[in-house]
């Protein structure tokens, strides 16, 4: 494998891993403040639709952020309603806003464009457009790093390099700040926080609200960055590989950018190298397809050591009955 | 004349259709130490935590130093000066205790600031009060004790001038509850008010200045210490005399039953729980198990009840029995005649949503005489456990009630029944009446001195040293894993189990706490190395 | 009045479905005359389907996707006075009251495959398929056949975007893999993959290399960075069922190819200046050879193969 | 001293739930322009007024009722097995091999054959998930997603390379031989003069999914292994401590589960469409877990919830067919359904346990 190819890999990987790793970061800020999320994938497809709808109405790309974070954060409040509000299953919530989130998206986007469940495609300032780097054109010259740094991290949208920004700024929130401290400490004992004069269902609704603000930026990446439109199902299961990875970085987050890299790298080689040959016998596509999967369930079975969820993770704070 | 720094007027509370706290008032007075008595379930903790905000009456109002004073959360509390150390600690266990200790009392937005300063605090009151530990500790690597003591600077960090205490004995050595003793006078000394709950008389009569009685959600009696006897306050606590002593003939003890040599457990942590136990329990026997809970005693219970495995030998009546393997589960030691009633009844020993009938059989249900064919006689299993419950008076005695829905001292009355009824050549009991009235206390106490009667083997695990005293024909001591020391009730006092509890086998030259936290200091290190 | 049943990628595919769905609007437009349609969200409404427009008196009903063809010649048993018309399908026996419309897509994707090819400067081209099923592989077939004709060396990279039906609506996937194709080459992608292909035609206009559309003409989804479309012409088919009404001939099978102009490729404003004269002149060529049988376009179908592409 | 009666909780709260929920629904269907009671009234004469729509609607609450008992045997168990989906479609593939390869004499024996290569193919589906959870602690949420992914590629392998006929074009097997067709509701109960159920799906597997809705009723409720399962769903402590092993337990929950789930297949694969096709599952995996949540995770609720969801998707169907209404609406309606039975009853239980004390309170004074 040359430099080259490498290198449209590691590019393609980056583009996979980013409403991944958007969504990760998402379930992380829930999940740490001890709301389980299965609805990450309903969220980026309510924003991503939302997110096309008004970009393409308005013309503009960033009312059209702005509006699938709203529509985000707005499923959200529903989950913090059923889970912290009344005190329903966590998992449940998020199974039906899924459900809610797919018939929705296209029940609308049919009644407003009447193009079968999408959106027109986006043109112009209802995109976001890739961003070249500084001196991107003029360094491409120079050997091996010239080609990375032009065309491997130069050259993305603004929520590409926001999306990474996430990790050490996440990191920062929750270890070095108040704000942090208190959310790990409401995932793993709402009762400390609460007698410590900490309000439980604040916070919770603070973090489920971060985790709708960013699956917002995720859906919209996907429908304004990616594509030009809102497309049916588009999310395509990515909030579950997301919620692996989550799993899989034990609820960190450098540890998120790495499975979430690893992720959309194992996409990324799946998608180019279809039907393995390997002399012997052909790996099929299925099973290239279903590599991530297989991977998952591989690495859940312990093989990277145990994943220990928050403690207070899953159940409703409940300190009456 | 003084205010009172407390004042409780009216306060009602119910959770759902159990009235915890009917019409309560009470006066507590500045720089005075106040205690609260009650059996369980009697309010207490419910009273304390509507004061500190984390409950909210139903009515009533509170007094602070005289002036009205909405709680309704505990921020409100805290800015009132008011600080509790509950019954379950609410110490975040991942955390450091310099964490702990600022979480939410934070100084800006940013933890830096915040942890240097408190850093600097911690380090004065522990001078002050001797409370010294560990700031940068894990909470989780922390002995009980210890993290009690977080829980106190906890409250002091935040100015607490009124100090609750929920039952902060019940996890400690006699020699740290002293050392906590000795803190708490300290307190006052400095002018705090502090409220003490706890249902150990003793406790009361040796440090308190005034004392409140609860029974069943209600103030029965507001009283001087000075002015009142253990008698009196267990007569208004119970309502009715009670007898404050166990009568047993004395043990005719037969043949070994239950031996174990060297037994040895390993937690799913990786952390040593049991180091070498060998004990033997004869026919006819109560051995009882004294020591504070967390020193290996659960892990002895689970390990000789078939929930984990261990190396090391068990014979029952001479044979040996599986201590890993396939064959080493609940049901192989019931096969055995090992019958077991655990220290955790609403997560051990009983299923909560199951109705009395399917309880009374829980553990005995593959019992092929109550099966029919493929099912099981349901119809059957009703009436016997009809019989059970009548024969040891439980009420309702109505075998398709819930078992969630009877009280503490019932639903360890189905427990026993169960296991009792089954008539095992080995008893083992863990805690068998915690949380439970005075009442069934002593039916249950005559149960089991019933069957020590009967020729089977007894073995009793409590932290209730009155218990221990008052049951057992010998007494082995446990800590940290391991058997202190064995002793004959008659030969034996309270403060000599309270030292082997805490690891001091010798007479120690220097003072009993130093002695004590010595030990419990290189326990909890071992423990946290043993984490890493 | 005629009914329209879809198959179960729904109304706006934006080709196969959609394609039916503007020939049944074209006969309300021209005739005047209703009719009456329905997405199926399951299997089995499909019979359902059929039967309570067959009831309620609808005549002809026309069905698209193969998919349903068992059930209509079952269905249609019971209704002999009603006309049933499918595309796509194929039975071991044609009921009398039953016309099976089949299209040769392999032929027209020769034609856009020529065009790659022709268009193509790197020498290698891009196919991008939806589910891995054989209709698709069917149209990879042709395409790969017609590039392979212009330039035996030409280097045809195929892709399919996945083994579960979001492949049909996975645009994200669908640009990765154009991304993909792009970088190892391809300036030439036909993507056969519906709502996928939105993705590929999206991705190669942004990267300014050709895209070839699919089913209907989507040379307007990007003016002048798509190459052509593969035309089937379901709503030619469809507008003719439903215009001839009652009077439909039915109990065979009709295979429209490039004779019927049943397939074909895309001209209009939106690509004329990316045709080439030459390029035009080669395949209007090879399309009367395939129309006089002189050339012979392999069908997946025939053996399960393809001589000119392995997938 | 219960603090509601149980027929409150167990009628009430769902009904009082599921009215929301339609509230809510109307309310959405007025949004995109159209008459929620007209759309109500198509629904209902579309799928409970005639004997076909009956024939439809029981065809798809046999389907939930599979998955709805396959969620529900799992949640006695305290698991969340949300691989219904995949275990079905892997059942199916069972059910295509035992129909398609062994010579049946008669259709009882071939359904007894092709119910045990389902229920055995859908038991083995869940099996990997149950091991790791049990062994290894690997969240069963997660992984049973996992391998309904796995699932769909595994099949779409198959199908597309292994089992499809030769020269056919769809993803699918060949129809199944004349002797493993399953009579249909139509063929059993229509006379001459009669006709009844015409057309429609539904098929003797209903009586199958109704008898496994009494055996998974006996098994939960009267067997040792009920007892055990439910014991351990409980608690998991006081298992352990009743020596009931959690990793049998777990395993064999998770196979009763893939096992049921697996049997679907047999009303859609065998009953219904004859041959094995790609999308044959068609998200009733998902709807189990609505079905077993209503339900209560009772034989009973989750026959009666399963009929409800059939009714939705029947009345779905119809809407679609005379309407303008997208086919998504359902998909809404669903999503509301579960949310405020699932994940939101506490919303309707709350205040009605307050009139509860209430009244009870007044009654006592
Ligand atoms: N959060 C709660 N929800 C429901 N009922 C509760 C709750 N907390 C306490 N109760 C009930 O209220 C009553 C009083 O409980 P409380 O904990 O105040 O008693 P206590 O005197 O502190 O007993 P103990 O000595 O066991 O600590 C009991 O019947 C208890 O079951
Ligand atoms: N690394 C550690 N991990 C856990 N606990 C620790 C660690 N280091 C110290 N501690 C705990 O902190 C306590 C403080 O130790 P130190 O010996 O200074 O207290 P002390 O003077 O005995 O206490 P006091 O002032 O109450 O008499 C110890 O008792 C020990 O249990
Ligand atoms: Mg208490
Ligand atoms: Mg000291």
């Amino acid at each position: 494998m040359d430099l080259d190819t490498i290198i449209q890999v590691l590019d393609s990987t980056i583009r996979l891993s980013t409403p991944l790793l958007l969504a990760c970061l998402a379930g992380l800020f829930s999940e740490r403040a001890g709301i389980f999320d299965i609805g990450l994938e309903g969220k980026m497809l309510f924003s991503a639709f939302f997110s096309a709808a008004i970009a393409f109405t308005t013309g503009s790309v960033w009312l059209g952020l702005l509006a699938g974070m709203v529509a985000s954060i707005a499923l959200s409040a529903i989950h913090g309603l059923a889970s912290i509000t009344f005190r329903g299953n966590q998992l449940i919530s998020g199974v039906a806003l899924n459900f809610l989130a797919s018939g929705l998206t296209v029940l609308v986007a049919q009644d407003w464009f009447r193009q079968g469940g999408r959106t027109p495609t986006l043109e112009g300032g209802a995109r976001f457009e890739a961003i070249t780097l500084p001196f991107a054109e003029s360094l491409r010259g120079v050997p091996v790093l010239g080609p990375i740094y032009a065309d491997l991290i130069s050259g993305h949208s603004i929520l590409v390099y926001v999306a990474f920004a996430m990790v050490p700024l996440t990191w920062w929130v929750l270890f070095r700040t108040r704000f942090g401290l208190r959310l790990r400490a409401v995932g793993e004992a709402p009762e400390a926080v609460d007698t410590a004069g900490v309000s439980v269902v604040g916070l919770r609704f603070a973090a489920v609200a971060i985790c709708g603000a960013l699956c917002g930026l995720a859906g919209a990446y996907l429908a304004t960055g990616l594509q030009a439109g809102f497309v049916k199902e588009m999310t395509a299961g990515r909030g579950y590989i997301a919620l692996a990875a989550l799993i899989f970085a034990k609820w960190r987050p450098w540890y998120a950018l790495v499975a979430c890299l690893l992720f959309g790298l194992l996409q990324a080689i799946a998608l180019r190298y279809q039907n393995i040959d390997l002399g012997a016998f052909v790996v099929p596509v299925q099973f290239m397809d279903a590599l991530p999967y297989i991977l998952t369930v591989v690495i859940l079975a312990g093989f990277v050591g145990k994943a220990i969820p928050p403690r207070a993770g899953g159940e409703p704070y409940v300190k009456e009955r | 004349m003084t205010q009172p720094a407390i004042e409780l007027k009216g306060i009602s509370k119910a959770f759902g259709p159990v009235q915890a706290n009917r019409d309560i008032s009470i006066r507590v007075m500045p720089g005075t130490i106040h205690g609260i008595i009650g059996e369980n379930g009697a309010g207490k903790s419910t009273l304390m935590s509507i004061l500190y905000g984390f409950y909210k009456a139903d009515a009533g109002e509170i007094f602070i130093n005289g002036k009205k004073t909405e709680i309704p959360d505990s921020q409100a509390a805290i800015a009132a000066g008011i600080g509790m150390v509950f019954q379950h600690f609410k110490l975040v266990q991942n955390f450091t205790v310099l964490e702990n200790v600022i979480l939410g009392a934070e100084e800006g937005q940013l933890l830096k600031t915040s942890l240097s300063k408190a850093r600097g605090v911690l380090k004065q009151l522990a001078e002050d009060y001797a409370l010294r530990v560990d700031p940068d500790a894990l909470i989780e690597n922390l002995s009980v004790g210890h993290q009690q003591r977080v829980e106190i600077l906890k409250a002091l960090y935040r100015q607490a001038d009124i100090l609750i205490l929920d039952e902060p004995t019940g996890v400690l050595t006699p020699a740290e509850a002293d050392h906590l003793f000795r803190i708490l006078e300290g307190l006052r000394d400095q002018g705090k008010t502090i409220i003490l709950i706890t249902h150990k008389l003793r406790e009361i009569m040796e440090i308190t200045d005034t004392v409140s009685v609860m029974r069943r959600g209600e103030m029965t009696a507001t009283v001087k210490t000075s002015e009142t006897s253990p008698e009196e306050l267990a007569e208004l606590m119970v309502g009715r005399k009670v007898l404050l002593h166990v009568d047993k003939k004395p043990a005719q003890p037969g043949k070994p039953v239950l031996e174990i040599e060297n037994l040895r457990h390993v937690d799913s942590w990786g952390v040593e729980r049991l180091k070498g136990i060998s004990l033997s329990v004869r026919a006819g026997e109560i051995l009882g198990i004294a020591g504070v809970s967390g020193n290996g005693q659960s892990e002895l219970l689970h390990v000789l009840g078939g929930m984990t495995t261990a190396t090391g030998t068990i014979r029952v009546n001479g044979q040996e029995i599986d201590l890993t393997g396939q064959h080493s589960d609940g049901q192989s030691r019931r096969a055995r005649g090992i019958a077991h009633v655990p220290e955790d009844r609403h997560h051990e020993g009983l299923i909560l949503p199951y109705t009395a009938w399917e309880n009374l059989v829980f553990g005995y249900h593959r019992d092929p005489a109550i099966q029919k064919g493929w099912l099981m006689d349901n119809a059957g299993i009703k009436a016997e456990a009809a019989k059970k419950m009548e024969r040891f008076d439980v009420r309702p005695p109505n075998p398709n009630l819930a078992a969630r829905n009877f009280s503490g001292g019932n639903q360890q009355k189905i427990v026993l029944a169960r296991e009792i009824e089954r008539d095992p050549d080995i008893l083992l009991v863990g805690q068998p009446t915690r949380g439970v009235d005075i009442g069934a206390i002593e039916f249950i106490h005559k149960e089991i001195i019933r069957l020590r009667d009967k020729g089977k083997a007894i073995l009793l695990v409590s932290v209730e040293l009155d218990e221990i005293l008052s049951l057992s024909d010998r007494i082995a001591v446990m800590f940290d894993g391991r058997i202190m020391g064995e002793r004959l009730p008659a030969e034996t006092d309270q403060t000599e189990l309270g030292l082997l509890m805490a690891g001091v086998t010798e007479k120690p030259d220097k003072p009993l706490i130093e002695a004590v936290d010595e030990q419990l200091k290189a326990k909890a290190q071992r423990e946290a190395r043993n984490n890493v | 009045d005629p009914a329209l049943i879809y198959d179960l990628g729904g109304k706006f595919d934006k080709s196969f479905n959609e394609a039916a769905f503007n020939g049944a609007e074209r006969f309300a437009s021209e005739t005047g005359g209703t009719y009456k349609d329905i997405e199926i969200q399951s299997e089995a409404q499909r019979e359902q389907a059929l039967r309570r427009f067959a009831e309620a008196g609808f005549n002809p009903i026309v069905t698209t996707g193969f998919a349903i063809a068992n059930i209509m010649g079952e269905v249609a048993k019971d209704y002999p006075e009603t006309k049933f018309v499918n595309v796509d399908g194929w039975l071991p026996e044609v009921p009398p009251n039953v016309l099976l419309i089949n299209f040769q897509e392999h032929q027209g994707s020769y034609l856009v495959g020529m065009m790659a090819a022709m268009a193509s400067k790197s020498g290698t081209i891009g196919f991008i398929g939806g589910m891995d099923i054989p209709l698709i592989r069917h149209f990879g077939c042709g395409y790969a056949q017609g590039a392979k004709a212009v330039n035996p060396d030409v280097k045809i990279i195929a892709n399919m975007t996945g083994t579960t039906p979001t492949a049909w609506n996975d645009p994200v996937k669908g640009s990765e893999l154009a991304k993909s194709q792009i970088s190892q080459g391809a300036d030439v992608i036909y993507a056969a993959a519906g709502g996928t292909g939105v993705g590929v035609l999206q991705t190669a206009a942004d990267e300014n290399i050709l895209s070839i559309g699919v089913d209907s003409n989507q040379n307007h989804l990007h003016p002048g960075k798509v190459l052509t479309s593969m035309l089937k012409r379901v709503d030619v088919a469809v507008f003719e069922a439903m215009s001839a009404g009652a009077d439909l001939e039915t109990g065979k099978f009709m295979t429209l190819g490039l004779a019927e102009d049943g397939v074909g490729y895309a001209m209009d404003d939106n690509n004329a200046p990316l045709v080439s004269e030459e390029m035009k002149t080669a395949v209007d060529a090879a399309r009367q050879q395939i129309i006089d049988g002189s050339l012979n376009v392999v069908s997946y179908y025939e053996n399960d193969s393809c001589p000119a592409l392995q997938f | 001293m219960d603090r509601m009666p149980a027929w409150a909780d167990a009628v009430l709260v769902p009904l009082f739930s599921i009215v929301l929920a339609a509230i809510i629904s109307a309310l959405v269907i007025l949004a995109i322009g159209e008459s929620p009671v007209e759309a109500f009234k198509l629904m209902v004469d579309g799928a409970l007024m005639k004997s076909s729509g009956w024939g439809y609607t029981l065809y798809y609450a046999t389907n939930f009722i599979f998955t709805g008992l396959c969620v529900a045997v799992a949640f006695h168990a305290r698991m969340f097995n949300i691989g219904g989906e995949g275990q079905a479609m892997i059942g199916g593939l069972g059910v295509a091999l035992a129909c398609l390869f062994i010579p049946w004499p008669h259709w009882t024996v071939a359904l007894v054959g092709a119910m045990a290569a389902g229920a055995l193919f859908g038991a083995g589906w869940a099996l990997i998930p149950a091991y790791l959870q049990a062994k290894r602690g690997s969240h069963i949420v997660i992984t049973t997603i996992m391998f309904n992914f796995i699932a769909a590629a595994v099949l779409n392998y198959v199908l597309v390379n292994l089992l499809r006929p030769p020269r056919a074009m769809d993803p699918a097997t060949a129809t199944f031989p004349p002797a493993t067709h399953l009579p249909t509701f139509q063929q059993m109960f229509s006379t001459a003069e009669t006709p009844l159920f015409r057309g429609s799906p539904a098929n003797v597997t209903f009586f199958l999914a109704v008898a496994a809705c009494i055996g998974v009723w006996f098994l939960i409720w009267r067997t040792r292994l009920g007892y055990e399962i439910r014991a351990f769903g409980h608690s998991e402590t006081a298992a352990r401590y009743a020596g009931i092993s959690s990793v049998r337990i777990t395993v064999i929950a998770m196979l009763l589960s893939g096992a049921l789930a697996g049997c679907m297949a047999l009303n859609t694969t065998m009953g219904e469409a004859e041959r094995l096709v790609m999308n044959a599952t068609e998200g009733a995996g998902f709807i189990g877990i609505a079905v077993a949540l209503m339900g209560r995770s009772h034989p009973v609720g989750v026959f009666l919830a399963a009929l409800l969801f059939g009714f939705l998707y029947q009345g779905g169907a119809e809407l679609a067919l005379w309407t303008n209404i997208p086919r998504e609406l359902i998909t809404v309606i669903q999503a509301l359904v579960i949310l405020f039975t699932g994940a939101l009853d506490n919303m309707v239980r709350m205040p009605l346990e307050r009139l509860f004390l209430s009244f009870r309170k007044g009654g006592q004074a």
